[in-house]
This record gives C-alpha cells, structure tokens and sequence, in this order.
C-alpha cells in the first residue's frame, strides 16, 4: 500500500517517464486510483514544482500531463540536446492556424481563404504530424478533410482545442 | 521605388492586400478601390521589372481589382440588382475575404508565440528499453497452471490421434501436369521464391515428392520457372519466371 | 547570472533532459562554472532528491550522474511501458506442453504431434525463455532437441519436472 506521500512520488516517476502527455484516467489505470484522487495529488505535486525554485515543470497539454524543463533553462538545455526541429515558417503557420479553427476542412476550403495553393504546406504539416486525414467531405469528388493531430496541441503547448486564441477581426495590437 | 521592398515576401495577394491596407490605415470596410488598385498593380510591375515569376493568383486578383474599380464607375442604378434587392456593393465580396483571412494572419501572431514558447522546453528521453532490461520480464504462464498445460498436451494428443488414419486410406493422385499448374499458381502467389519443401505438404508420400519434382524439372526445361541459390550449399530459391517462356502451354 | 537556486534548478534541467549520464566536466563547460562549484551543487541537488518522499532519484553511473525514478516505484513505471504483458497463444501453449511432456523432443516430432508447423511458435517460446535447446538427436540430419527452462518450472512456480501433473492415460509410445 502507498502512503500519501509515495503517491505523488508515483506520478511524479510516471510523469518522468511517459514519453507522451498522460491522463489522469491513464495515471489512475496504472495506480489503482479514482481520477479524482489522481486529480488532487496531481495538482498538488503540479503546485509543487511549477511554483517553487526548479527547474522543471508539469505542464498540462494535448488532453494529458508532462513534465518538461522550465523554458527559463532552454540556453542551457540547448547546448546538451539535439536541438528541436525549426519553427514553422508564416504559411505554414497560417494554414495550421486556418485547418486548426475551420477542422474538418478540404484544401480547396484553405486556398479560398489564404487566396494560394497550399499543397506542399500540407504536405509540411502532414510530414510533422501537425495534421492528419480525418475523412472525406460527401461532396462530388469527395476531398480529403483535414484536422489537426494531438502532437499539434502539444507543439503549441494546447491542453485542448478551446485553448485556442480567439480570432479577432480587428489587428492584434 | 519603394515598393522593391520584400515582393517575395507576400504570400498571395490578399497578403498584399492587407499589407497595403494596414499600411495606410485604410477602412477595411470601406476601401478606396481605385487607389489600392493602382498600388497593387504597381507592385505587380515592380515585381516583372525585377523578372520575378509572378504567381497567377497575384494576376487574378488584379484584374478582380480592375473589375470592381469598373463597376464602382457605373452610376449606381445601373449595379443596382432587381427591384426588391439592396444594390451590392461590388467590393463586398473581396472584402469579406480580406476580413476572413485577416483573422487567421492576426492570430497567427499568438500561434507563433505559443509555437516558440514549446520550442524552449525539452522532454526527459526516456528509456523504456534500458528500463526494461534491467526488469525480470514478465511472466508469460501468469494464468497458466500445470493442470491446464496437462489439459491441453492431452488436447494435442487426441487431435493428433483422429485424423492420421484417414490419411492413409487416400489414394494420391498426382500427375506432372497437375502439380505443373500447382507450382505455378502457389509461385504466383509467392513472387519472393520458395524452397522445394515449401511446394509439398508437411507430410506427403514419396510419390508425390517424385512428381512434384518432376514437374519443377519440366518447368524449368520450359523455362516458365528460375531457380537461385546464393551461396554454395544455401537455400534454393524457385521463382516465377515473368520474362520468358510464357507462350508455351503446358502439355502433360 | 544565475542565483544560486537557478543554478541547482540548471543541473536538475540538465540531468533531466541528457540522453546519457553526463560528467560533472560537462555540466561545468554548459553552465560555464567550475567543476568544484558544480559538484557542490550536484551534492546538494542529490540529497534534495534522495533524502525526501520523491519518486526520482540523482544515481552516479558509469562516471557520470544520471535522473532516474527510484526503484521502488518500477512497478508503476514497468505498467507504463508494459500496457498488457502478451499472453501466450493457444498454439504456443499447446507447443509448449508437448515439449513439456516429452522432452527432449525435436521439431519434426512436435509437428507430427501437431500436424503444423510450429518454427515461429519455437522461436517464440526460445524468445520468451520458456524452452532451450539441450542437445541434438542422433538421427540422420542430427535434429536440435528441445525442452523447457528454469524459468518455465518458475513460472509455474514447480520445483522439477516431476511435479508436472502426470498423464496417467498415457498413449504407449
């Protein structure tokens, strides 16, 4: 039987390890615990780390938890790690953002709106897992629909899709 | 001309558009069409005198300009669509597609913030495998007790007690010429090669074996299979030969 | 510059994000301190993480210091990266007690049994640990003999292969 204490200690090692964002009811199936208690001691043991003089931090992405360094420290994890694969360029960005609000979406929908072709973005963003094939439109031709993936929430750092920015008509200034 | 500044860097011409727009702090709602016409297609030319390709949406979007900058000329009545309709306006299709893709271009902003942010954090790399080894692996006969292994020897056992008799009352009958078809249609199936052994059943009669290597000699005189081995005393491999000999039918 | 808090925070992210144990020289050159500086430091980060209730732990390994979770915890870890542990077929299990009942048995003879093959059930089973080689028959082509394992009498938790529960309807051989 765990202790109090042991059971933060195990969701800590379980956060460690995971090489993906976990849930809760993932944590709870490995520990033998209700969600809600999981709940608690993770936002506990998240309250511990995240607001306290470490260098690491639980972060909440992608529908699930992960631990990660604290961003404050990236200089120096740089020079130790393979560096990350580069950020993605304005287009692609921008067809991200257009197939992560209007999802499903064909690629005729996309070029209407950025006004250009977009096949080799997608072919970008399809190559890094951003987005996927989530179907086809029951229109005549039946065009691939577009969606993004969970690595897409978890490359912006998203627990979830309502955690999306708003999109404002007026510049964001 | 002021306007060579980054061409390339628009990325489609409603890019363009908006930039000549936010520049000017311009009404979107409201845009003097003839003045940003005349803007647009001057950076259209700046781009041809520095012999950049122009992409064909950046021409489209020009004489789109154009149309409604015709339109806008006409006196109003005649725009002015069938009795009971509000005359349109004939901007107002550009500029709802200036307003949609605005709010994806100002978004953006945040994104990239966002994107970056993710940038400067790293995941611990894991070693499931390492962690592993170091672990007893797990115990395959969890559910499994010494009764249930005798059951199922005895299972075994009995299954292999019934059919044998009645495979010896058969009388085979091959011939080469059906176990030519047989070793033609099973390569078909097998373009990466067989072994002889794989062309018999597990256990089968002399006579079969005699036969089935008979055809696969006849075969090979057709020249309908090929046969490798790569190294001496390796396997041999028997495929489908694709490239010749397939004209000639098979007569037994 | 770093205080002196962010400094332990900057060798915990390091730890963290390292693929391999780094040395306290390598830890040095990233932070652009001295080793002595560095190993105070570590100390002091390695008692924080081995003295209290966490479930990680700072190990000195192969001439470097590495972050691993602490071994009491590697059942949790192990159900992680071990979602369901594969049970064996219905083929494996029925090869297995064949094996288990007339060892040393060869490959043809399993079969003749079986009426199938059974080479990717042996490998299997060779794989899993569950049966070896233990000599070759002195007939024409000198066949490998198989039987079964220690760790088969463990798992089934018996002391020898007499406790196997007799076939008293044995067929005569």
């Amino acid at each position: 039987m765990l202790f109090a204490d042991n059971l933060k200690a195990t969701i800590e090692c379980i956060l460690f390890a995971a090489p993906e964002p976990i849930t809760v009811k993932e944590m709870a199936a490995i520990m033998e615990l209700h969600v809600e208690e999981v709940e608690e001691l993770l936002a506990e043991l998240t309250h511990d780390y995240n607001d306290t003089a470490r260098g690491l931090q639980i972060q909440a992405v992608a529908g699930g938890y992960k631990m990660t360094t604290k961003p404050a420290f990236a200089p120096y994890v740089e020079k130790l790690c393979r560096p990350k694969s580069n950020p993605l360029s304005k287009p692609a960005l921008e067809t991200l953002a257009i197939i992560a609000y209007r999802q499903p979406v064909t690629r005729a929908e996309i070029e209407a709106i950025r006004g250009v072709k977009v096949d080799h973005l997608l072919t970008n963003l399809l190559e890094r897992n951003l987005i996927q094939e989530v179907g086809r439109k029951e229109t005549p031709g039946r065009p691939i629909l577009y969606g993004t993936t969970k690595e897409f929430l978890e490359y912006l750092g998203l627990y979830s899709l309502k955690d999306l920015p708003p999109l404002e008509t007026s510049p964001a200034e | 001309m002021s306007y060579k500044i980054k061409l390339d860097g628009f990325e489609g011409p409603l890019d363009l558009l908006l930039h000549l727009i936010e520049k000017q702090e311009l009404d979107i709602n409201d845009i003097p069409i003839a003045q940003i016409t005349e803007q647009y297609l001057a950076y259209l030319q700046a781009m041809e005198q520095l012999d950049l390709s122009i992409a064909s949406e950046f021409l489209v979007m020009g004489a789109t300009l154009l149309s409604i900058k015709a339109k806008m000329l006409l006196p109003r009545p005649s725009i002015q669509a069938e009795e009971g309709e509000e005359p349109v306006d004939p901007r107002e299709e550009l500029i709802v597609k200036l307003l949609e893709y605005q709010k994806y271009k100002n978004v953006v902003k945040e994104l990239k913030e966002k994107e970056l942010a993710q940038h400067q954090v790293f995941n611990h790399p894991f070693n499931f495998n390492g962690f592993l080894a170091d672990l007893k692996p797990p115990n395959p006969l969890n559910n499994v007790s010494p009764w249930d292994l005798l059951a199922v020897y005895k299972q075994a056992l009995e299954a292999a007690a019934v059919p044998e008799p009645i495979h010896e009352i058969t009388q085979e009958t091959v011939t080469v010429g059906t176990q030519m078809d047989y070793i033609l249609e099973t390569l078909y199936h097998n373009p990466d090669g067989l072994e002889f052994s794989h062309l018999l059943p597990d256990r089968t009669s002399t006579t079969r074996i005699v036969v089935t290597f008979l055809a696969l000699l006849e075969l090979l005189r057709l020249s309908r299979i090929e046969v490798y081995q790569q190294t001496s005393f390796g396997r041999i491999l028997i495929f489908l030969n694709n490239a010749g000999g397939g004209q000639e039918n098979v007569v037994c």
